[in-house]
């Protein structure tokens, strides 16, 4: 477990490095930063001398030795647009993008395991039918849409929710929260339901179709004969044999979710680390988007070796070993 | 009251000289006071500068208002004109705005006068540049460094603290999620019926949104409204749409670099005859912008009516025919796809109409991160741009659009037509140099008339601007062609 | 008044290939304080009754027939939350397939508990106190600690006795046990079958046992019940059935009984076949199955097993002294010569099937080696230069049914070996060869095109075996190949094996708890306990005269067949 | 679906096939038979939209502006001309759609089929092999999962300007496309297969294939692979919808499809602008049929799931 954990951390610093090298080599294919930077009317010749400061004109060895030599001591560069340490700007909106994915995995729990659970157990029964119809309409229907329409009803014709940004926080140890107002949970409905109808579905259907495996297996089978309560058969004794799969497409959705809330926070203007992405590439701030996606490994491999972890939690036979062979 | 406002993006530094854009100078009006500035009716009205005068070809003489409180506490000076002239002069993006001057000279505590090294006409243009800042204020050292220093990428004194003379000072400002703009209790402005005490500013980047907040009545003003929503928001009760006819003109600038047919005058005319601009404007843009035959707009010095869009799908074909262009020819073309009002679609659309005259057309949309180095390339036949003149001047869309280029002195430097006409260059510089207005609106509509006959480029329309608001918002007179509203002046019902 | 009463039932099993009547009519009572064994061939429709009668007959089972009245209520067709309270309060139930009943993922204490707290109202801490109980009267060691362990962690025995505790903890009144002693050595087998008996005298309990074994039959039940394909050839009291038996088939059955007293040449065969399945005596010479190619120079013995020592971590820990282990196996040498059949016995969790493992290379020892014709397996690292070794070593594995790919068809299962290791030139003789070793193993070309999931447990211990025999190897190691088939079918497949053993020098690893097999087949034999190996002997030296006290004791135990034997 | 040639070629193999579970099921399962009817239909109409569709919208020439945003025919306002009403570019909706259709379809099976092979090989080599090849692999896949669509459309198609040029991708757009959606979403199969290979290679099946002496390989891809589909066609349906709409969206970064030639996304895509301001037709329709296509292609996996697990029983 101890040398499990510390192998990880080791890998998590090489996907990190891998991660700074191949978003360095991008940069230069990702825009002109300058261009956001100052006017219309700004002469060519005044670019290239802010280039210059920028350090834009260095050769790409000298621009990555640099980073990489501010990198080990935990500075990711300046964003060009907050003028800050890109990696407070990430920290600081991350807050927000946790709360957001939180609520909608809580809005996926809550959903998806119920009824993935009911319409194994009745195959045949018509709220399975409906339950599955709803999940392929669920599925083509782009979030962004999902968004709009839930806004135009609840904030624009019931006016019963807001419709845009957090509402009011509270700080509480220094992170400020939206789910201890009001204000601030009324903020959070649409955008956690929104952000969970993407997944919603594909949660539905594979724990249903992981159940219906599970159904089919002889422990279940003598679970029921040794007269267990129905619900524990189910969500007991088949639900933890279903949680391997859906365990690991959560993780990867999770990370996926902090990572690309793009939509779901740009269409609600939520201050979070989605859209600032979306901005970042749009105003061509690269430090910004670099630290970024590298903030986003980390963010996979914490999610993925706590997912490894909770295999062997799982499933007793699967072991998690340090070993390399 | 208190009000909210959902813009689509907020400002990036609250340093008025950082940075020569929309976004910063709607903050400079709400923060700060230029010395003049626009009417609607693109007339000067006098703010800290109570009178002007032309005092010789080079010098003109600014009356500075007496009593002027900063925000800070300190009075308004001609030492704090003259400083904030001195720092405008060190600006990258400002110092092009006033190259034509030599000097801010000091008459009295009162009087400044402005000196330029040539005759230059766009004295009062200029001056609503000029946004006195406090110089104590921004004098001195914090933490090692100079307060005055204007930097764009890190961070400085100037932008992060203000001392203005405007109507707002700021509360709280949290970058990319809101800006608390409180009002200014020594305003000098008395006469202002401006009562809005409190302004959150918020952006709110997506379209629908914007209008979602507006109509669920969280935000009680919005601008932009793309056209798609502007009958929606006409529509609702108890809000009200604003427009304004603007003054960014949208074109397609021809390449005769890389396109061979494009230097035949003929090809180009008859590409400019296939484009249906009404057609654009009322289906695109749907009736939300002001179809262009040339380059100002109406109120321009070089505005000409008789320059009027010309679309003749018969007549462009004759031309291609005369040009030996029967069997059609290939094209590419670049446009932006989220830097315009619509600007896929116009490109499409202009696209499609080309098609109809044998014109194949590649096209290649982007988002504007990625289409600007194109357009620095000029990597297509025909180039999407659109342009403001920073000097509400019909000489500056020629000085970048459409004069020869030229790297040392800046001219053309947005030609990707690379049109080149020496009589123009010629034009645009007399009129530049020109301070007797008439003669130099004469100039400037010659130049004009030449564009239009050599089809130098395709104009296609003017952006219109539009509010969205509660009715309880006395907008109208407060908004303007330049897209900066006087929320000082903004009554509240 | 009868305790559990079955009238007419009728059992179907379609599919795209027909309806199957797994159980055709079938009627008799189960009386309290009563044990009422249940024989019959293999595949006859026994464990079929049992899922029937708690309604958890796998799909597409349906009851097509017949009523099931319990307590002279009516227990069939119950709904769901009716019948829930039937399950593990009134009726224990033990599958057939211990290994598969328990859930991998829940330790077993958490599956024994649960049953407990499901069924009987008491604190946790008693629930606690009669699992390990429970634990202790099926004869588990050191019940306090196994109860932490996931099912995995044990062996196969082992797992059936965690089953059967689980079944009893219900405190049932009526135990359905379906083979449930498959997989334990006698004297454990007794322990459980004691337990079994005293419940029902003293809890006036009754039970339905399903056992090949007719030692069990005739020692511990009082009435037997005979089928036959589906159909109840014989019922009444157990004396009389075996003494007289009324119908052919079951005096046939009775005449298959290996004996214990003394080895024979070849199993008697049954000689009771209804649709007279002409089976040829096997004409190896001829025969896909005698073609070897091995070149047999070596003469040494072919497996050596050498000072083998394997333990399994049960608990890791990053610091060496906190982890625990189980010692599977502690230095256990002993070697088969060609053409002779080995023999495993010894108490269930004594690490035999982890030896069997360990020799094909599923567990790398952590001491000792393995050489087979002289060549030391244990140093080989590449998968490619074992591959031929593979071949020659073949495993029937102790749990037929986990041991096979659940989605690939009998048919794929068993040519699957034929065509990688290139053992035949064509498409079509491959299909000849399965299924010929379909027929030899008694199950029938249709088998094929079945998944392993619609056989009985007997049907698919005999698909193991055919599939182990495709590769014509030249060591089998087989570990408890038998256990679920009928006397007369495992008359049958070991005659086959002998003649296997004659014709070709077959060697075999022979791992069992029936010693009467054991005595019948093997040449030399191995005594096992607690991971070592006792004593290993000549076959009869050890029934006559074991040198072990453990041996002793084990051969003691021994259940008799007291039943006719007039055939002989 | 080539079973034509197949037949004169080997008549016993169609014979097999015909005799399979698989057809015997698919013919006895009324659903599947629809929904595979209905994907036939789509299929073919996609694949044959120039002979049947009323006009071709990406012909230039024949849209016009003016009729842009016209309402369905039924409609007042609408035309006989456009029988589900234009975009906002003048093109005919119900032509798009069959046009679109052909575009989205490859695109989206494609790509979804790239995903499955890496993920498939990638899970599965990373799940049975463990230690160093499961953590080389599965930080690869974190890297690649940091890196979203967007960048790994800018990422590649930097690499394939640079060696090829420009001229090369436009040409070879639809292919680049398929690339690039494949590449940037295999990270969820094989994560999702490898776990299921942790669990399913401690089985005991798995181990007697090893006794049996088969190779890796097919340990892996015959024995393993076949217990880990059901996770498997639940993403796949999901990411077929999923690469459909990445293509809209990556067109819109100038990375896709030339605008003036919209798939079925794309045209989704355009319409939600207008899905308010009354020409709801621009995006209900072709979702209409994007949302039946993807519930036939669900009901088709959950089919093919059933049939694939031998233990559920299917009526
Ligand atoms: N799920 C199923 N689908 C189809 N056929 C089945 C299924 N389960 C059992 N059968 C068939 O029903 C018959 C009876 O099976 P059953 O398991 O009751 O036999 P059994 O008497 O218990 O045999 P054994 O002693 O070998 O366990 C067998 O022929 C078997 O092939
Ligand atoms: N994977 C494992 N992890 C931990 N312990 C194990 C594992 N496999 C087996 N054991 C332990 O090793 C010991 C020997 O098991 P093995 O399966 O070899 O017994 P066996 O002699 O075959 O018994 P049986 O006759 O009951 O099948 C048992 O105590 C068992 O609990
Ligand atoms: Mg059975
Ligand atoms: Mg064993």
């Amino acid at each position: 477990m101890f040398t499990f954990l510390v192998q990880r951390l080791f890998q998590a610093l090489i996907v990190m490095f891998v991660i700074s090298l191949v978003a360095f080599s991008i940069q230069d294919n990702l825009g002109d930063p300058l261009r956001e930077m100052v006017g219309q009317s700004v002469s060519d010749a005044e670019r290239q001398v802010l280039r210059d400061e920028l350090g834009l004109n260095d050769p790409y060895i000298t621009k990555y030795t640099r980073f990489i030599s501010n990198a080990v001591q935990g500075d990711l560069g300046d964003s060009y647009f907050f003028k800050r340490p890109a990696v407070d700007v990430i920290l600081e909106k991350l807050e927000a993008t946790i709360e957001l994915v939180f609520g909608a995995s809580i809005i996926i729990i809550l959903i998806s395991i119920p009824l993935g659970v009911f319409s194994a157990i009745h195959p045949k029964s018509i709220w399975t039918k409906a339950i599955m119809a709803f999940s392929s309409i669920g599925i083509s229907i782009p979030v962004f849409l999902t968004a709009i329409i839930l806004m135009y009803v609840f904030a624009i014709e019931l006016q019963w929710l807001p419709s845009y940004g957090r509402g009011e926080t509270l700080n509480v140890l220094g992170w400020e929260t939206g789910y201890l107002t009001k204000d601030g949970l009324l903020h959070l409905v649409l955008p956690c339901i929104s952000l969970a109808s993407i997944m919603l579905p594909l949660f539905i259907r594979l724990v249903r179709s992981e159940m219906l495996e599970a159904l089919s297996s002889e422990y279940v089978k003598f679970a029921t004969a040794k007269g267990l309560v129905m619900k524990k058969v189910y969500y007991q004794h088949a639900l933890k044999n279903t949680m391997l799969p859906v365990l690991t497409v959560g993780g990867v959705q999770i990370g996926t979710m902090i990572a690309y809330t793009i939509l779901t926070e740009t269409v609600f203007q939520w201050p979070g680390t989605g859209f600032l992405f979306l901005e970042a590439i749009n105003r061509v701030d690269t430090p910004l988007i670099t630290a970024y996606v590298i903030f986003v490994g980390l963010i996979f491999v914490v999610t993925n070796t706590v997912v490894d972890l909770l295999y062997g939690v799982i499933n007793p036979t699967v072991k998690i070993t340090g070993k390399g062979a | 009251a208190d009000i909210t406002v959902a813009y689509d993006s907020d400002p990036v530094t609250l340093d008025p000289h950082e940075q020569l854009s929309g976004g910063v100078l709607q903050m400079s009006h709400m923060l700060f006071d230029p010395l003049v500035r626009f009417t609607k009716e693109f007339d000067f009205e006098p703010r800290l500068a109570e009178k002007w005068e032309r005092i010789d070809d080079n010098t003109f003489q600014f009356t500075l208002r007496q009593g002027v409180k900063f925000h800070s506490g300190n009075t308004m000076t001609a030492d704090d004109v003259i400083w904030t002239f001195n720092r405008l002069k060190t600006s990258p993006d400002f110092k092009n705005v006033f190259s034509p001057y030599e000097k801010l000279v000091k008459v009295d505590d009162y009087t400044v006068q402005l000196i330029s090294y040539e005759p230059y006409p766009l004295v009062l243009q200029t001056a609503t540049y000029l946004f006195p800042m406090d110089s104590k204020f921004y004098s001195g050292e914090v933490d090692g460094a100079d307060k005055s220093v204007i930097i764009k990428h890190g961070n400085s004194f100037a932008s992060t603290h203000v001392s203005g003379t405007g109507p707002f000072t700021i509360e709280s400002r949290e970058q990319g999620v809101k800006v608390v703009f409180d009002r200014f209790d020594d305003y000098w402005d008395k006469k202002s019926p401006g009562n809005v005490d409190k302004l959150t500013l918020v952006p709110i980047k997506e379209n629908a949104t914007r209008v979602a907040a507006l109509l669920s009545g969280d935000v009680d003003l919005i601008h932009p409204v793309a056209p798609n929503d502007q009958k929606r928001v006409s529509d609702t009760k108890n809000i009200e749409l604003t427009t304004v006819a603007g003054t960014r003109i949208i074109t397609m600038q021809m390449n005769q670099n890389s396109n061979e047919a494009l230097k035949d005058v003929r090809v180009r005319q008859a590409i400019v005859y296939a484009i249906n601009n009404d057609a654009i404007v009322k289906k695109i843009m749907k009736g939300f912008a002001t179809t262009a035959g040339q380059q100002g707009p109406e109120g321009y010095a070089g505005y000409d009516a008789n320059l009027v869009p010309r679309y003749d799908l018969e007549k462009a074909k004759q031309l291609m025919k005369e040009a030996g262009y029967e069997d059609g020819l290939k094209l590419t073309m670049m446009a932006p796809n989220n830097r315009y009002v619509n600007d896929a679609q116009i490109a499409q659309a202009t696209a499609s109409m080309l098609s109809k005259i044998g014109i194949t057309v590649d096209l290649k949309t982007l988002p504007k991160a990625q289409y600007w180095p194109e357009f620095d390339k000029c990597s297509a036949d025909m180039m999407m741009i659109g342009w403001h003149s920073d000097t509400e001047d019909s000489a500056n869309f020629s000085e970048f659009l459409t004069m020869t280029r030229d790297a040392e002195t800046g001219r053309g430097a947005y030609n990707c037509g690379y049109y080149s006409n020496a009589k123009v260059d010629e034009l645009v510089n007399a009129a530049n140099a020109e301070t007797d207005l008439t003669k130099r609106a004469a100039m400037l509509q010659e130049v004009e008339q030449i564009l239009y006959n050599d089809a130098a480029f395709v104009p296609l329309h003017w952006q219109n601007l539009a509010w969205g608001a509660k009715s309880s918002l006395n907008v109208s007179p407060i908004v303007n062609a330049l897209n900066f509203p006087y929320f000082g002046d903004l009554v509240v019902k | 008044m009868s305790l559990l009463q079955v009238k007419n039932l009728r059992i179907e099993y379609p599919s795209r290939f027909g309806v199957h009547a797994a159980v055709k009519s079938l009627s008799f009572s189960i009386n309290r304080g009563e044990i009422v064994g249940v024989v019959g061939e293999s595949g006859a429709g026994k464990s079929t009754v049992g899922n029937a009668i708690i309604d958890l007959l796998s799909p597409p089972g349906v009851i097509a027939g017949g009523e099931v009245f319990l307590d002279d209520q009516k227990i069939s067709g119950l709904s769901l939350e009716e019948m829930r309270k039937v399950r593990g309060n009134k009726i224990g139930f033990i599958f057939q397939d211990p290994m598969t009943s328990l859930n991998p993922l829940f330790t077993v204490e958490q599956q024994l508990l649960e049953t407990i707290h499901a069924n009987l109202n008491v604190t946790h801490q008693e629930a606690l106190k009669r699992a390990i109980q429970l634990m202790d009267q099926v004869g588990i060691p050191e019940p306090e600690v196994r109860i932490k362990q996931y099912p995995h962690q044990f062996s196969g025995g082992m797992r059936q006795r965690v089953v059967i505790a689980i079944a009893l903890s219900g405190e049932p009144d009526l135990i359905i046990a379906d083979e449930p002693t498959t997989a334990l050595d006698v004297s454990i087998q007794d322990q459980i079958l004691t337990l079994i008996r005293n419940l029902c005298i003293e809890k006036n309990v009754g039970c339905m046992l399903v056992t090949h074994d007719m030692g069990v039959v005739s020692n511990v039940t009082d009435k037997v019940a005979v089928m036959y394909r589906g159909d109840l050839v014989e019922f009444g009291e157990t004396s009389k059935v075996l003494s007289t038996p009324d119908h052919e088939y079951t005096r046939s059955l009775i005449s298959a009984v290996p004996r214990s007293d003394r080895k024979l040449a070849r199993f008697p065969l049954v000689n009771y076949i209804e649709e007279a399945q002409e089976h040829q005596a096997l004409d190896l010479k001829n025969h896909w199955l005698g073609q070897s190619e091995e070149q047999r120079s070596y003469k040494g013995p072919l497996l050596n097993v050498e000072n083998v020592s394997l333990r399994f971590v049960t608990k890791d820990s990053f610091f060496e002294s906190k982890r625990e282990y189980v010692q599977a196996n502690k230095s256990v040498s002993f070697s088969i010569k060609e053409g002779e059949t080995f023999g495993l016995v010894g108490e269930s969790g004594s690490g035999k099937s982890t030896i069997a493992r360990v020799i094909t290379g599923l567990y790398p020892p952590n001491e000792g080696k393995i050489t087979f014709e002289g060549i030391d397996l244990t140093a080989i690292k590449s998968e490619r230069e074992r591959r031929p070794f593979r071949r020659q070593m073949q495993m029937v594995f102790q749990n037929p049914y986990t041991s096979m790919n659940p989605r690939m068809k009998i048919y794929d299962i068993i040519a699957e070996p034929i065509r990688f290791h290139k053992l035949a030139a064509s498409e079509s003789e491959i299909q000849q060869i399965v299924f010929d070793l379909l027929d030899h193993v008694g199950l029938g070309r249709m088998a094929g095109v079945k998944y392993p999931h619609e056989f009985s447990g007997g049907q698919r211990q005999r698909i193991s075996i055919a599939r182990a025999l495709a590769t014509r190897p030249r060591l089998l190691i087989c570990d408890e190949p038998t256990s679920a088939l009928d006397v007369s079918v495992q008359a049958q497949i070991l005659n086959l094996l002998k003649d296997l053993q004659d014709e070709l020098n077959l060697t075999m690893l022979f791992i069992s708890h029936d010693l009467p097999v054991i005595r019948q087949v093997c040449d030399r034999i191995g005594v096992m306990q607690k991971g070592q190996l006792l004593e290993v002997n000549e076959s009869e030296e050890l029934f006559t005269h074991p040198r072990h006290e453990y041996s002793k004791h084990l051969i003691s135990l021994m259940p008799e067949f007291k039943g006719l034997r007039n055939d002989i | 679906m080539n079973s034509l040639t197949q037949e004169i070629k080997a008549p016993s193999r169609w014979q097999r096939f015909k005799n399979s579970d698989f057809i015997y099921h698919f013919k006895r399962d009324k659903v599947a038979m629809f929904s595979f009817a209905v994907f036939l239909a789509f299929f073919t109409a996609a694949l044959f939209a120039p002979l049947i569709s009323p006009t071709n919208p990406y012909d230039l020439t024949s849209i016009d502006l003016m009729d842009s945003e016209l309402p369905p025919s039924w409609l007042s306002g609408g035309e006989e001309r456009f029988l589900l009403g234009t975009d906002d570019q003048g093109r005919d909706i119900l032509s798009t759609i069959l046009y679109g259709s052909r575009l989205s379809l490859t695109i989206g099976f494609l790509a979804v089929a790239v995903q499955l092979l890496l993920g498939i090989v990638i899970g599965l080599s990373a799940g049975y092999f463990g230690g160093r090849i499961d953590s080389l692999l599965m930080r690869f896949a974190d890297i690649q999962l940091s890196f979203s669509t967007m960048m790994v459309a800018i990422i590649i198609t930097a690499i394939f300007k640079a060696s090829f040029g420009a001229e090369f991708f436009s040409q070879y757009a639809v292919v680049m496309l398929i690339v690039i959606i494949g590449v940037a979403e295999w990270p969820q199969y094989a994560r999702t297969i490898r776990a299921s290979v942790l669990a399913e290679k401690k089985k005991e099946y798995v181990e007697a294939a090893q006794v049996m002496g088969f190779r890796s390989m097919r340990i892996m891809f015959r024995h393993i692979l076949p217990n880990c589909l059901s996770p498997i066609l639940v993403i796949s349906t999901v990411q077929v919808a999923n690469a459909i709409m990445s293509e809209a969206a990556l067109s819109f970064l100038g990375l896709g499809l030339p605008v003036d030639q919209p798939s079925l996304g794309a045209l989704i895509s355009i319409g939600f602008k207008y899905i308010f301001s009354g020409a709801w037709w621009i995006t209900i329709f072709p979702g209409i049929v994007l949302i039946s296509l993807v519930l036939v292609i669900n009901l088709l996996g959950d089919w093919l799931r059933d049939v694939f697990n031998p233990k559920i029983y299917k009526g």
